[in-house]
């Protein structure tokens, strides 16, 4: 079963990864991606996120569809939190379980850049002094 | 008199000054025909990249607009 | 820190996940590989995995370290049941934090891959009428 | 007289009906040596691809004993 969330509650991570567990599978491929605390240097207070979103749970269900088309993969799982994180909080967990690991894995590393490149979501980071909304990820 | 939803987020919501207002269009008025008259009451907005929405989809600047229409206007995404 | 540990006792994945993470890193690759209930169409009741316990622990440290001098990776987790393992629960988790989400799927799965090719431990395979130890692993 | 400890895993304990046994060694006795007379013992474990391990570290058949040696007879592994 797939599961798809946005969440503004702490994201445990075992609870997506087993959720996606079908018994014709063997393995399931998790990135748990949480806040730096120092990004090129800078120290990190804490992030937002923020979303549209309708409109970002509809361009998760088609990069599900999308990943199922490309992969061999059976069930996904993905939770992204929303407002206030602090350092070392996941701000987002894709789980993608498969009857064989290769796919997983090169589905569940599909599933993220996609994610930052097209699920309307954005990141504020707040720094000691400042605070910006960053518009775009660079690490695609 | 038709109109559309206009929904800021982020960054665009900060330089709007607001998350959501109602515009008034013209009968062939596009995405891209709209953000001149964004622009020029916010400024900041035109010194950012902007992408849009038209009802929950991407939309290019050359789609067409009809009442009722939401129509969202976001910098690049940066989840993850 | 990285983690390494042989256990009779269930795995939570998150515990493993968590544990890793470094205030320099923003992305942690997980692998849960579990007990698949149908392989090739048979059914299987539940698995035995035995090790070579000391041999085993030390292996897994010479993976992680072959591992942090191929992939730019901070923290490396590798928990393995042993005993005996019903139906969908996790035999193994490997957890790689890493300050950029792309060598820490590399390195987990090359992590996985050479576990199942040189970590002494072994699985029989318990379906409804015969058992039998699994000498090697096909899918490397 | 010098004495070597056989250990056994899995599938070679099932083959040899026992996880672990005192062998005695020639002066040059190897890994590759002690195995045709493992498997006169037990002729189930000469059905079998053996991988072999030294004081907890692989080793190949050419590998020479020494007396206090742990010498693990096993299958090819299948963890994971």
């Amino acid at each position: 079963m797939d599961l798809i969330k946005l969440t503004t509650d702490p994201i445990d991570i075992a609870s997506v990864a087993r959720r996606v567990v079908p018994p014709e599978c063997g393995a399931t491929v998790t990135l748990d991606g949480y806040v730096r605390q120092f990004t090129r240097g800078r120290e990190t207070l804490y992030l937002e996120y923020e979303a549209y979103e309708p409109m970002a749970i509809k361009e998760m269900e088609k990069l599900i569809e999308a990943a199922k088309q490309q992969f061999e993969i059976a069930n996904v799982g993905i939770v992204h939190r929303l407002g206030k994180l602090d350092i070392g909080e996941t701000s987002v967990v894709i789980s993608v379980a498969a009857p064989h690991r290769k796919p997983a894995f090169a589905a569940c590393e599909w599933l993220i850049r996609e994610l930052k490149r097209t699920v309307p979501i954005w990141k504020k980071e707040v720094y000691a002094a400042v605070e910006h909304w960053v518009e775009g990820e660079k690490e695609l | 008199m038709a109109n559309v939803t206009v929904l800021f987020f982020g960054a665009t919501a900060d330089a709007a000054g607001s998350r959501q207002l109602e515009m008034e269009i013209a009968g062939d008025e596009t995405v891209g025909s709209l953000i001149p008259r964004l622009v020029a009451e916010n400024p900041r907005l035109g010194q950012k990249k902007l992408l849009f929405a038209v009802n929950e989809e991407y939309a290019d600047p050359e789609r067409f607009l009809t009442a009722g229409d939401k129509v969202a206007v976001f910098t690049p995404v940066s989840g993850g």
